[in-house]
């Protein structure tokens, strides 16, 4: 059974130094409020998993939290580069930013392995490519015993904790996400610990098209969140504040303009007495 | 290349050469056709085509929306209009393992921040240090499973010779690897690229050697300023002819769709 | 694109005497009318496949028109055995049975590596279970390249021909089903054509809670054949005739009431002409 | 033991044989208990359990249906009334994969045609050639993974010389194999069994053999009746107590559940 909990008493519980930690969200749904809280926090070591780092991550290791980032895209969507990612992995500010890479097909699969209790998942993946050796030891070529093709397998990924976003929650912690769901549910279920940030706690989830049901034993902790996604956007909420991503390449561009931002919009931010 | 007249157009319908390498990117695709559509530029071509010749086009992004509709470029693959306009959403394990992986798709659309003669892409590092690169690109997204799955592979990127190479600085995605033979020894069963746009013309790969080679070039293009704009002596075909100007039908699908988005 | 056509039309250009041809529904939108209208086309030698072979089975299989079952649970629920397949598998009867039976994860994985393009799925199954050495050449052990662990392998499902039912299509042939949709996803995708029959052909498919959509580009036919799932249920449409499968039993233990209601019900029904 | 007094009880407090099974096999379960319900008589006592002691025991089918709470007892696991009233439905692969493989759940509850003394099932064939068998029986289903990935095993079956055998003639779900060791040898990090529930009374393994042991008997049964129904020479517990008879509720609730339904 998930405890409905506060975001802050969530994170203090389930997030520890050194913890390899995946925020989950395919442009949608993506759960910056909860990224916010572990700056506050002020979380180090962190090995941070996401296929597609955009602005949180981005914002995570411009904090320092991060040791190390596991990924498959690293950029601002549309927009161009992160800079705090390619400042950390440049020049090592504000603290040197270990990398291991990989295809999103790889990467996803990587989670569905871990969903699945599975050591590997077997993939037609990273053929012919760089990543094959870039992405050693958790690529590897695999036979099929019954024809003799050779395959890519990719090690599973068991975060020790998974952070994802969705809309709804019920009083007895079962969560409820719909439209673009990505790969969290995935992400979720392979983590010994899970962790939903919700947009509205409800007494009855009503199913709806395209909804994933994530029953309440499977999670451990759910936070209320309002608006926990933005400046991503949540479908049925809140729109993507396109100008947010927009404007993050200024803001990000500089070490100082970024702990500016950083320290009114995240650490001074009443997000801490959520 | 990129200094070109964009925003600068007395005349409405004249097109740029982003625009002309857009719309010609967009004639290559079919009716019907299903297409695994990259970020950027590719995006702006494939909708292009599904307002003008080709309004059966199938759509298909990464994030999991297939039959997507977008009625503005999205400013990402995982937008919410492509949710709200496509026939189906799956998660994205299931893009990759029941809709790309079985080459199930057509036609895999592509960009690029390197590539060479073989058309093999480079969309993660500059430099020649992986562990120190001179500029840290997004990396492979879905690319490598794109141009290795879908059953052909379309290129639009703009060129020069930073981007037209002799040599990549890391393989994301093969194309044709070093020549006949690769594709298949890394385990691809799959056509590849066969065809790159790029805003000066269109090169496609000779069918022995399967290096790239000079078919079309953009109207006011020569063919010496797009040898000049590639990084390795580039093969230019006998018959080179002259891609026809974008139709004023064209150009304002491709404007209208830009309105509120980039690329 | 699928075409909409006839059942019948379909039958005859989908599937071919010596075909593996896969029907599928689990408990809920079996394939019942293209199953008799196989047996009307008096179809020969295939190979079905199928998880819980049920009812549709028993008379595909005393109407003889089976040379093989692929299986992994084959009993009438809830009511007790299948005494048409019982007859074929004990006495040879109408024609010899030859089996080849699996557990529910293998065989749900065999379609999943099937519509992935994969010739193999690795799963934790038959652990212990006589079936490893039955089920051979289908099922064998995998090494994980990255932890050393033996689990079990099962060769990939691409049926010739897989049917599924669903509730609806529309006019485009794209095709939504819901409620229990068990492995009709997995079994259309990982065939070489698919066949979708259909309560409804609708102006429009209107998204509903836990729908699966099958995109009109991914199958061969859709053919619409109203009650075409009786008589298991078709959520939304009409339900489940337990009075059929308890009077089934007495029916089926005869040879000579099994072909009489053969006659009256499959034979000689108007379902030929629909 | 199937010729009991069903439906012939005068009083009707008094319990069945088999009602006293289920309502036996249903204490065994505990609240907020996951449980993968197996079909037949499994699916009787989940339900006794989650209307009387248990109802916050979260039941699984097969079918995809995760917290199902029928009103009556389902003829098959994939009855309508499952899924209408599960908290989620996911498709038959996911079942198996997501949440049974991954040991999230709980409690694997069996039937089955034969047991051994290590709690071994049978679901297959009775006799001694596979190819020709003297019964074709339903075959495994889920029944080996539910047996092998649950972290505990409950089965339920009715006891006879025929049901409890000496020897199985096909092994469908591993139970403690020959002893210890045997199901870590097979790959597995489960439990197993840890009681099998009959119309006699319950059996649980030794802890040091894992070979089973008598440790209850039903109300009205003698452990000699026991031991005389069970093909193998039973090993009896020191300390064999008797079951507490079924509640007014707890056989309200099965028979309420079993109108309209089968088993």
């Amino acid at each position: 059974m998930a405890e409905i909990v506060s975001l802050a008493d969530a994170v203090a519980e389930l997030v520890h130094d050194g913890d390899t930690v995946a925020l989950e969200g395919f442009t949608h749904l993506i759960p910056f409020a909860a990224g916010h809280e572990i700056i506050r926090q002020g979380r180090r070591d962190l090995t941070l998993v996401r296929m597609t780092p955009d602005l949180i991550y981005d914002q995570m290791i411009g904090a320092g939290c991060a040791r190390r980032l596991v990924f498959s895209w690293g950029g601002n969507p549309g927009v161009g580069s992160l800079h705090r990612f390619r400042d950390a992995v440049e020049n090592g500010w504000p603290v040197p930013l270990e990398i291991e890479e990989h295809t999103h097909a790889g990467m996803a699969n990587r989670y569905v392995a871990g969903a699945s209790g599975l050591p590997f998942a077997t993939v037609r993946a990273y053929a012919g490519s760089d990543y094959l050796k870039h992405a050693a030891p958790n690529v590897a070529s695999i036979t099929c015993p019954f024809t003799g093709e050779v395959l890519t397998a990719v090690a599973a990924l068991r975060p020790d904790v998974s952070i994802v976003h969705a809309q709804q929650a019920d009083r007895e912690g079962n969560v409820q996400l719909w439209g673009i769901t990505g790969v969290q549910r995935e992400a979720a279920l392979a983590a010994h610990r899970a962790l939903v940030t919700v947009e509205e706690i409800v007494d009855k989830l009503e199913p709806v098209p395209g909804g994933v049901v994530l029953p309440t034993w499977s999670l451990s902790h759910v936070a209320l969140a309002p608006r926990g996604a933005y400046p991503s956007y949540a479908s049925g909420y809140y729109s993507r504040d396109n100008a947010y991503y927009v404007a993050w390449d200024a803001i990000s561009r500089d070490r100082d303009t970024f702990n500016a931002w950083l320290d009114e919009h995240v650490l001074d931010s009443q997000g801490a007495n959520r | 290349m990129n200094d070109g007249p964009n925003g600068s157009i007395a005349d409405p319908h004249a097109a740029t050469r982003d625009e002309m390498m857009t719309v010609a990117a967009a004639r290559s695709l079919r009716d019907r056709d299903t297409c695994f559509v990259g970020i950027g530029l590719p995006s702006a071509a494939a909708n292009v085509a599904r307002l003008t010749h080709a309004p059966g086009i199938v759509l298909i992004y990464e994030s999991g929306t297939i039959g997507a509709r977008p009625t503005r470029l999205p400013l990402s693959i995982g937008d919410e209009d492509l949710a709200l306009t496509a026939r189906a959403v799956v998660s994205v394990p299931e893009i990759f393992n029941y809709w790309l992986q079985p080459h199930r798709i057509g036609v895999g659309f592509l960009g690029a921040a390197q590539i060479d003669r073989f058309a093999n892409i480079n969309t993660t590092i500059i430099g020649s240090d992986y562990n120190h690169p001179k500029v840290r690109l997004p990396g492979a997204g879905g690319a490598p499973e794109i141009a290795g799955c879908c059953r052909e592979v379309i290129v639009i990127v703009r060129q020069s010779p930073r981007t037209f190479v002799r040599q990549l600085d890391f393989i994301t995605s093969l194309g044709h690897g070093n020549g006949p033979g690769d594709r298949e020894a890394a385990g691809l069963r799959t056509r590849g690229p066969v065809k790159v746009v790029s805003d000066l013309g269109v090169l496609e790969p000779d069918e022995v050697t399967h290096e790239l080679m000079l078919t079309q070039v953009h109207p006011g293009v020569d063919v010496e300023s797009v040898i000049a704009a590639t990084g390795w002596p580039l093969r230019v075909s006998p018959n080179v002819t002259t891609v026809d100007p974008p139709t004023i039908e064209e150009l304002q699908a491709l404007r209208q769709l830009a309105v509120g988005g980039l690329e």
